[in-house]
């Protein structure tokens, strides 16, 4: 298990290797000048070229590239060119509060997903599956800007239960986290009734039946577990989907994150900030399909790595 | 208002004198970024900076006139190369540093680049200030100065400049040059003092800084005072939040707790206007001001299409100028010119030959005698991809459809469409100019050669204009000035290398319980003189 | 002694495009106590539905009618909740398919306690201590710690044995097994054989053994009932079946087994496959694979015939009639006499 | 439940075998009612598609005078604008039929791009394990971690952008999921013994791939791709939002609801009539997939 | 070589690797074939019965190379089948041919039957199209299957039926070498003697060489001329059909002969019941492979590897009891 997680670790600092190269690629590619950014709309030309010279824009690309590296190897992410901080500060200030966000974002989806999942199973081609599955995809359609917009309006400003969008605590991270969960449900629930269905076909159920087991049981214990599979695994690319899609949820609530601050650099081509909110979601991703991999073991004791 | 000019005045209560005490929140959409004055160029911290750091020179009130600030009065010579500024006396910094002389003459060398700042406002000071390009220009700065910059004793500055310059004061009147403490700047380094930590001889000091926004607390040794010799600034507290969701941000104003909306995000959003003005509470709190800007359609005069002159006519008659005033929810006004009209050298009659208006039919004559047949000639119109560019794009696109041109539309990010316009590539493209000072060189300056293709990004070049500009620059006739400003737009105007589009106004939504708030014409919009009524103190 | 049960009349429907078949008709056995009845037959005849119905284990898409008649209450009648109560307690089944009846993720001591929590209301740390012991009992080593394995850990023979545990949990007074030893391989087969016999010796349980092995039929059961298509088609105790089969069906079953012993003969299989639930003959459900087919064959259904004492079969060979004869009348007296079969059946012993 | 059919084949009912797949499949479209709304919905979109000019009342570019209030907000439905006109006074319901070209056209092609990519990488990759297997797998593991705003929008600003080149993003970026679940699959597939019989009798590799497991694994691809064709349908309309959509004036859904998302509050039609037909997509390529898949699914063909 | 020799097998071994480690380090080996030798000649049906997983599939699979032999030698018809190229061996395939245990799994669920037997005869160009679908018929016929099942799909067959397809299947190419892995091992006795009958008659027509694995050696009496036994991966007996079980030597296989139930309520035959389970290949037993569950085992079994001998003209065992 151990030398599996090694193993793993070192798939991700190739996986990370990969992206910094194509990012970085890609941040050069776009036609847009971080020195103009820097010198403001009314600068000389002078001034951008002494800017582009004082950040070493003027090497070649591959030069640029290694010295990143070779400062990323000492931990450093460089400052932002846009703000005069470093990364490293620039992303602390707003980890938590992004990671907060996403986590109740993530967790909203389960609680909202995962239920009617379990409901559609056991009501498969009845009435409540049609009506349910029906709502999840409805929700699947809402745009999140103005799912949030519509909840904001009538929960924080026309019943103001929820504050008005804004950085905070548990009652500023219900709306959002809502938000995404009535959007990204449907796949859960899509998920888990398929494979329930599944699970609900194999012997062991009958077994667990055949002890006289209540039917609830036989779900919770029983069912759920064994289909949680797909689930956990669409979880962890879901986790990659709401790290990138973070930012929607930021701008519509107000949330000043991590994933506003990415949007922005790549907007003001600020190529340390992109680089290293880039790397940092990368890694985020990375570690959670690990964990998630890790869980594997823990639901199903079959899987063993070795 | 940052960068946009202005002289309505906010409200102000008769009856019972400012109130002292209380704290207001404000929203902003758009994050901070630097706080150093000589790198603050960008609008939500020009809005913030003033009001912790001072400088020489200031607008009184809402008005286009200077008056001292830091420097109590000023001589200049009679040749207008020489301005000696006499500094007050007694004023200290926040952490009880003196302010002398010299806090300016180290801003001066921060400009220009003394500390490795790349300084926006470098470009304001050299090549005019004497010794500015070559101390801009050395290597190793220490131990050198500006020759043009000196301080007689401490609370002496005086300025030499190469050749006079009309609009110099409205320079120093800039947040750029304001007064610094180097020895608090040494000590936190210049990187902390960049981003995190102001400290200037402001009525309000930062308390906080963060992701979130900042929060600025009332200076209590502040110099200033008002009329009535009470101290200023009257609010104990400001929070401003960072807030980018702009229709959350009018929820917020809605529910009463901000104290304005507007500020800092270039008014109230579009797309809530509609929602104001159908409400009579809310409607009553708007109040709109002009923002000393404009839009223009800029062409491409050195390769492409448009180095076609009658072509570039047709442009000026095709556009329905009417409809995108309509469709930025009736807040900008049709522009016939370059320079807004509160800003001096406005051209108020232009000779009927260069006043368009719009014409499709006159507009297809001259596509026909450019030599194009209708559906022959596609262009490319390229704007930012932010506020209402998309829906200008397609009206754009739609009047020149209609007049047999097809247009393509790019759209590109605000960074991407200054680095392509200012290497001269684009054909056709919507850009705005915000003033820097209200003066018309500020405006006419874009027509320039030597700016293009960098600020003049239609490469237009005309060496009359070329001449008129340099006069414009240096004289310091005020008539003589407005004459050539006239002189410059219509010829110009003639060449036709933009169709000028708008000129935008900012629409505010104002509290009824805040007192005292005006839209400066150039600068942020000074906190320090507002006050609220007792009961509305906010926290945020 | 006592009939532990009783099925009368069973049938079974599926639904098949919105149309019901009968699966499985007329079933009728008994059960007494201690005693082991094989249920045997063709694959898909209905041995498992049988069964299921029996625990109404069976999904809703199934109709099931008749009697099932245990200890004088009628399973199919009682309340769901009363119906778990007996379900792994009282009546408990032993699956087919020992790979896939056990739960992969909880542990093999969960599984085998869940029954004795649910019934005998034990606590989680009494239930694993019993688990330990039922392992014992099933012949596993090392019992104690192996009860915190899971099944993938267990060889085939294991798992089987781990659900004979779970069957055994609550001590069941009928014990139904569903074709438990198929897929092992014979050595395996013989102890887990061995085993029941001796849990049901020591227990007094009866048991319902389902296969199509005439071998462990032979070996294992008192009485043995075959079925054909969803129909009991014969039915007595071991020794009469095998010596003296009586129903064209079985005659045929005992000739397609290979043997180990005599001359190596080429096998006579019974041609053709069993009918489709939803393509049953109107008549008798073998007519198409018949040898002895006649013309009343297809018309109607023979119904249960005593041939013997305690053996009964399900064919108009047994019933002397000619064929030009109104064949209602004989379907009736079939009926009764198997009502008499069944009654005179129930007073022997 | 397994189903057992080993009587299915008796004589008596031979008859049945003459019968075509087409025939098989219309009788199973009855078994699956859904299956039938969701085609019925699709089909509508495609009929909307191909149809547009018959059914659109007025030209969906045209800016019309009237179609804005003088305070330049658009004007509400009314019998020339049925849905309303939009902000530059355009006809919403023209738009409207005429948004679904590009929507269809995206929402099926660029998923398209993205399950040929990830089938295949996912074939490759679960089929031959060991050093392919973790290259594509890390590869797929640096398309799934990578955000999607940073490429695209890279990607479209170094294209250009245009419809084509809208689509080749979107599919180029979708296949990461594709890949995994395929590849999951593909593992658990290959163990069957018709994937060794096949390469008993010699099939060679690609043939093992396509023609023998990818049909066994259709089921769950056919509900990713009907989910990813309203999840592309949406990321037009977000990649529209930044300006590097298709080209305006062309109407597409995803830029109506996105230009509609501001003016929610005082111009509701805006967003909502092609946020329903939006709902409306998403539903039948849904409900059509889930359909497909079930009847795909030989343990729900009970006959 | 001689002319009577259809298939050679040498000493083939089949190690499954078992991998730990950061490195994937080879730690162990599952050894689940370990070094069988045996020779079939053409026309002969040869028998290999055993526990479940004593290595059966595997040596079945590798001698067909869907699984790489870890060493030995396959040789068929002269021709060492181990080290043939990848197209060679495409090309050989058409001579032997495999029929899987499970019919459920091994048709394709989504073709139909004519696609199944197609399909053979277009990956190796045989006939035209028209006569392929000839063939098809034909087949159909031979194994017993009304052609007009040409349509249908898997699912809708039993399971003999599947099975008969099956072996059609393996048909399509005119193999000389067909081995069955436990053909009939999911089929009930009726259907079970079906196929046996189906096998035997096809035998007689097409002149076909059987290797026939099983576990029942009731089912393997029936079909084979000579009958390999195996015990975890070893051999332990190989004899005439008839000798093995009028005279079985190995005490595995005297277990094995008396477990089969007799379906015969009077027969009382001794059982032998073995202790314990298979013992597991990857951490096979020092010495005699058997010998933790052997019932007459000796001190020296546990210690040394019994030799494979010749015991009586034509039958060998792997016994110390015999040495
Ligand atoms: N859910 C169902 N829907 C429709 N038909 C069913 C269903 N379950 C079983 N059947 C049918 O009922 C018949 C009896 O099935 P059953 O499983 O009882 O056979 P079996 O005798 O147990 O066979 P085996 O020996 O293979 O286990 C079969 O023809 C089968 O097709
Ligand atoms: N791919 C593999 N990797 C590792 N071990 C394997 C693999 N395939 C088979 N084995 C092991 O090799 C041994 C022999 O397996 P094999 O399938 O050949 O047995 P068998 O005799 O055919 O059994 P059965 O009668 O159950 O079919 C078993 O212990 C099995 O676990
Ligand atoms: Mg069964
Ligand atoms: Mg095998």
């Amino acid at each position: 298990m151990l030398s599996y997680i090694i193993r793993r670790l070192g798939g991700a600092l190739a996986v990370l290797f990969g992206i910094s190269i194509v990012t970085f690629i890609l941040a050069y590619a776009v036609p847009s000048d971080p020195a103009r950014m820097i010198a403001g709309p009314k600068a000389s030309l002078a001034t951008i070229m002494a800017i582009r010279h004082q950040l070493g824009l003027d090497q070649p690309m591959y030069v640029q590239y290694v010295r990143y590296i070779w400062r990323l190897l000492h931990l450093n992410l460089g400052m932002s060119y846009v703000y005069n901080l470093p990364v490293t500060t620039l992303i602390a200030q707003r980890f938590w509060p992004t990671a907060s966000l996403a986590l109740s974002a993530w967790i909203a989806e389960l609680v909202i997903g995962i239920p009617l999942g379990i409901y559609t199973a056991r009501r498969a081609r009845r009435i409540g599956d049609y009506i349910v599955s029906i709502l999840a995809l409805v929700g699947i359609s809402l745009l999140i800007p103005w799912l949030g917009i519509v909840l904001l309006y009538w929960f924080g400003f026309k019943i103001p239960i929820f504050p008005l969008g804004g950085t905070g605590g548990i009652t500023h991270l219900i709306l959002p986290a809502l938000t995404y969960g009535i959007t990204g449900a449907a796949a859960y629930t899509r998920l888990l009734k398929s494979s329930m269905l599944e699970v609900l076909r194999q012997d062991y159920v009958r077994t667990a039946r055949a002890k006289g087991a209540a039917e609830s049981r036989v779900v919770n214990r029983h069912v759920i577990r064994n289909a949680l599979i797909p689930v956990i695994t669409y979880g962890g690319i879901d986790v990659g989907y709401l790290l990138g899609g973070v930012v929607l949820l930021e701008v519509t609530f107000n949330w000043n994150g991590l994933g506003i601050l990415a949007y922005n650099a790549i907007s003001e081509s600020d190529i340390p900030v992109i680089m290293g909110t880039v790397l940092l979601t990368a890694l985020l991703v990375v570690l959670f399909n690990l964990l998630v991999d890790i869980v594997y073991v823990f639901v199903d004791p079959r899987i063993r790595y070795s | 208002g940052c960068g946009q000019g202005g002289n309505t005045t906010g409200t102000q209560s008769a009856a019972t004198g400012p109130v002292e005490g209380g704290s207001i929140v404000l929203d902003t959409d758009s994050n901070f970024k630097d706080f150093d004055p000589a790198l603050a160029y960008f609008t939500t911290d020009t809005e913030v900076v003033p009001q912790v750091y001072e400088q020489l020179v200031t607008y009184q009130g809402a008005s286009t006139n200077i008056v001292g600030d830091l420097a109590q009065s000023w001589d200049v010579s009679k040749d207008g190369k020489t301005y000696t500024f006499h500094l007050r006396k007694g004023v200290k910094f926040t952490n009880g540093d003196a302010l002398t002389a010299q806090s300016f003459i180290d801003e001066f060398e921060r400009v220009l680049g003394k500390t490795g700042v790349n300084s926006p406002g470098e470009g304001f000071i050299d090549p005019v200030v004497v010794g500015a390009t070559a101390y801009h220009n050395l290597k190793n700065k220490t131990g050198q100065h500006i020759s043009g910059v000196t301080a007689p004793d401490p609370y002496t500055l005086r300025i030499q400049l190469n050749q006079p310059q009309a609009y110099f004061l409205d320079v120093m009147a800039m947040p750029f040059f304001s007064a610094v403490d180097q020895k608090y700047i040494n000590k936190v380094g210049n990187a902390a003092f960049d981003s995190t930590s102001m400290m200037g001889t402001g009525p309000f000091m930062a308390s906080q800084i963060n992701a979130n926004g900042v929060v600025l607390k009332k200076n209590t040794g502040y110099w200033n005072k008002d009329k009535n010799g009470n101290a200023l600034p009257y609010l104990d507290q400001v929070k401003i939040r960072i807030n980018k969701n702009d229709q959350v941000d009018a929820l917020n104003f809605e529910q009463g707790q901000t104290a304005l909306l507007g500020w800092v995000i270039n008014g109230i959003p579009s797309a809530s206007i509609p929602t104001f003005r159908s409400n009579p509470k809310l409607k009553k709190m708007m109040q709109t001001f002009p923002e000393n800007a404009n839009y223009y359609l800029g062409m491409n005069v050195k390769t492409g299409p448009f180095r076609n002159h009658k072509l570039r006519l047709a442009m000026e008659y095709a556009i329905n100028k009417t409809k995108l005033a309509q469709l930025s929810a009736g807040k900008d006004v049709p522009a016939n010119q370059d320079i807004p009209p509160a800003i001096p050298g406005y051209v108020k009659n232009l000779p009927a030959d260069v006043s368009y208006s719009y014409n499709p039919t006159k507009a297809k004559q001259l596509l026909a005698a450019a030599g194009y047949k209708p559906g022959q000639l596609t262009v490319t119109l390229t704007s930012q991809n932010s506020g209402l560019a998309p829906t200008w794009d397609q009206a754009i696109q739609y009047d020149l459809q209609q007049v047999g041109i097809n247009c393509k539309i790019n759209m590109l990010n605000n960074n991407t469409f200054y680095t392509e316009g200012m290497s001269g590539s684009l054909t056709l493209f919507i850009a705005g100019w915000y003033q820097d000072f209200p003066d018309p060189y500020d405006f006419l300056m874009l027509l320039a050669s030597n700016q293009a293709p960098s600020n003049n990004m239609t490469w237009y070049s005309n060496p009359q204009v070329d001449a008129w500009l340099q006069q414009l620059n240096t004289s310091t006739n005020t008539k003589q000035r407005m004459t050539l400003s006239k002189e410059i737009t219509v010829q110009f105007l003639k060449d036709a290398p933009w169709v000028p589009l708008c000129f935008s106004n900012a629409v505010y939504a104002i509290q009824p319980w805040v007192h005292g708030y005006y839209f400066s014409p150039a600068l942020g919009d000074p906190l320090q003189h507002i006050w609220i009524d007792k009961g509305h103190s906010q926290t945020g | 002694m006592e009939n532990v049960l009783e099925v009368k009349n069973l049938e079974i429907q599926f639904e098949i495009n919105e149309k019901y078949y009968s699966a499985v008709k007329d079933v009728d056995f008994f059960i007494r106590q201690g005693e082991t009845l094989g249920l045997v037959g063709e694959s898909g005849c209905g041995k498992s539905v049988t069964s299921l119905s029996i625990m109404r284990l069976l999904q809703d898409s199934a109709k099931v009618s008749g009697s099932v008649m245990y200890n004088g209450k009628d399973l199919l009648k009682l309340p769901e909740s009363k119906m778990r109560s007996i379900r792994g307690n009282e009546i408990s089944m032993i699956f087919q398919e020992p790979m896939t009846s056990l739960n992969p993720v909880h542990r093999i001591g969960r599984q085998i306690g869940e029954s004795l929590m649910l019934h005998k209301g034990m606590s989680a740390r009494r239930a694993r201590q019993e688990a330990i012991e039922l392992l014992r009992k099933v012949g596993i080593p090392r019992a104690d710690e192996v009860v915190d394995d899971y099944p993938h850990q267990f060889s085939g023979g294991m798992r089987q044995r781990v659900m004979i545990a779970i069957a055994m949990a609550c001590e069941p007074k009928l014990l139904i097994a569903d074709e438990p030893t198929t897929a092992l391989d014979v050595t395996i087969q013989a102890q887990i054989l061995d085993l029941m016999r001796k849990l049901a010796k020591e227990n007094n349980m009866a048991i319902l053994l389902i296969t199509h092995d005439l071998g462990v039929v032979a070996e294992m059961c008192d009485r043995v009932a075959v079925m054909y298509a969803g129909r009991v088609m014969e039915q007595g105790p071991v020794r009469e079946i095998f010596r003296n089969p009586q129903n064209p069906y079985t005659i045929g079953l005992m000739n397609s087994i290979p043997k180990l012993e005599g001359p190596r003969t080429r096998l006579q299989p019974i041609e053709g496959n069993v009918p489709s639930v939803r393509n049953m003959p109107q008549g008798c459900r073998f007519t198409a694979r018949c040898p002895y087919v006649m013309d009343i064959c297809r018309e109607h259904d023979p119904g249960l015939l005593a041939v013997a004492e305690n053996h009964i079969s399900r064919c108009w060979l047994h019933a002397d009639i000619d064929a030009d004869t109104d064949a209602s009348k004989y379907t009736d007296r079939a009926t009764e006499e198997r009502h008499d079969v069944h009654s005179h059946a129930g007073e022997v012993q | 439940m397994s189903v057992n059919n080993a009587g299915a084949a008796a004589p008596g009912v031979s008859r049945r075998a003459e019968k075509s797949r087409l025939g098989l499949l219309w009788k199973s479209m009855r078994d699956f009612p859904m299956v039938y709304v969701g085609g019925f919905i699709v089909l509508l979109l495609v009929v909307c598609a191909v149809f547009a000019p018959v059914l659109a009342l007025h030209n969906p570019t045209t800016q019309f005078q009237n179609g804005l209030n003088m305070d330049g907000t658009p004007v509400g439905p009314s019998k020339f604008f049925p849905f309303g006109a939009d902000d530059v006074g355009r006809d919403v319901y023209s738009r409207l039929i005429y948004g679904s070209r590009v929507s269809l056209i995206v929402g099926v092609f660029a998923t398209v791009i993205s399950l040929v990519i990830g089938t295949t990488l996912g074939l490759i990759s679960g089929y031959f394990g060991g050093f392919i297997d973790t290259f594509i797998m890390r590869v797929t593991d640096t398309i799934l971690a990578f955000p999607f705003l940073l490429f695209a929008l890279a990607l479209v600003t170094i294209l250009g952008s245009s419809l084509t080149n809208v689509l080749i993003t979107i599919g180029i970026l979708g296949w990461g999921v594709m890949a995994r679940v395929v590849r999951g699959q593909v593992l658990s597939v290959k163990e069957f013994e018709y994937v060794q019989a096949a390469r008993a009798l010699g099939a060679s590799t690609p043939r093992i791939l396509f023609r023998v497991i990818l049909p066994n694994i259709l089921g769950p691809i056919i509900v990713l791709a009907t989910l990813a064709v309203s999840q592309n349908i949406l990321t037009e309309a977000g990649l529209s939002f930044l300006g590097v959509g298709v080209q305006p004036p062309t109407p597409s859904w995803g830029n109506m609801i996105y230009a509609g998302v501001q003016d929610y509050q005082f111009a509701p039609w805006l967003m909502v009539y092609p946020g329903l037909a939006l709902l409306l997509a998403v539903l039948g390529f849904n409900l059509l997939g889930d359909g497909l898949r079930d009847i795909l699914d030989p343990r729900n063909a009970t006959h | 070589m001689t002319a009577e020799t259809l298939l050679r097998v040498e000493d083939l071994k089949k190690y499954f690797p078992i991998r730990k480690g950061v490195l994937q380090r080879v730690v162990g080996n599952v050894r689940a074939v370990d070094g069988i030798s045996f020779t079939v000649r053409p026309g002969e049906t040869l028998g290999v019965v055993g526990e479940s997983g004593c290595g059966k599939s595997t040596m079945a699979r590798t001698i067909l190379r869907l699984i790489e032999p870890t060493s030995g030698v396959v040789e068929f018809e002269g021709k060492n089948v181990v080290t043939l190229t990848k197209s060679a061996m495409r090309e050989m395939r058409r001579e032997m041919q495999i029929v899987f245990q499970d019919p459920y799994a091994s048709l394709n669920p989504r073709y139909s039957i004519g696609k199944t037997l197609l399909d053979p005869m277009e990956i190796h160009h045989l006939y035209t199209p028209a006569q392929r679908k000839q063939r098809v018929a034909q087949l159909l016929d031979k194994v017993g299957l009304d052609p007009d099942y040409t349509n249908r799909f898997a699912h809708e067959f039993s399971g003999g039926q599947r099975q008969r397809i099956g072996i059609a299947r393996a048909l399509t190419v005119n193999p000389k070498l067909l081995i069955l892995d436990e053909p009939v091992a999911a089929l009930d006795v009726s259907v079970q003697s079906q196929v046996l009958n189906l096998l035997s008659d096809l035998q007689d027509d097409l002149g076909l060489t059987y290797i026939f694995v099983a576990h029942d050696l009731s089912v393997v009496r029936y079909i084979s001329d000579r009958v390999l036994v195996l015990y975890l991966g070893h051999m332990a007996e190989l004899t005439d059909a008839d000798e093995l079980f009028a005279n079985p030597l190995h005490p595995y296989t005297r277990a094995l002969l008396s477990a089969v139930p007799v379906p015969d309520p009077d027969a009382k035959r001794e059982r032998i019941i073995l202790k314990g389970d298979l013992p597991s290949p990857a951490n096979p037993p020092a010495g005699c492979p058997f010998h933790t569950r052997c019932p007459v085992a000796m001190d020296v079994c546990s210690k040394e590897v019994p030799a494979w001998q010749e015991v009586k003209p034509g039958h060998r065992v792997a016994c110390h009891l015999y040495q």
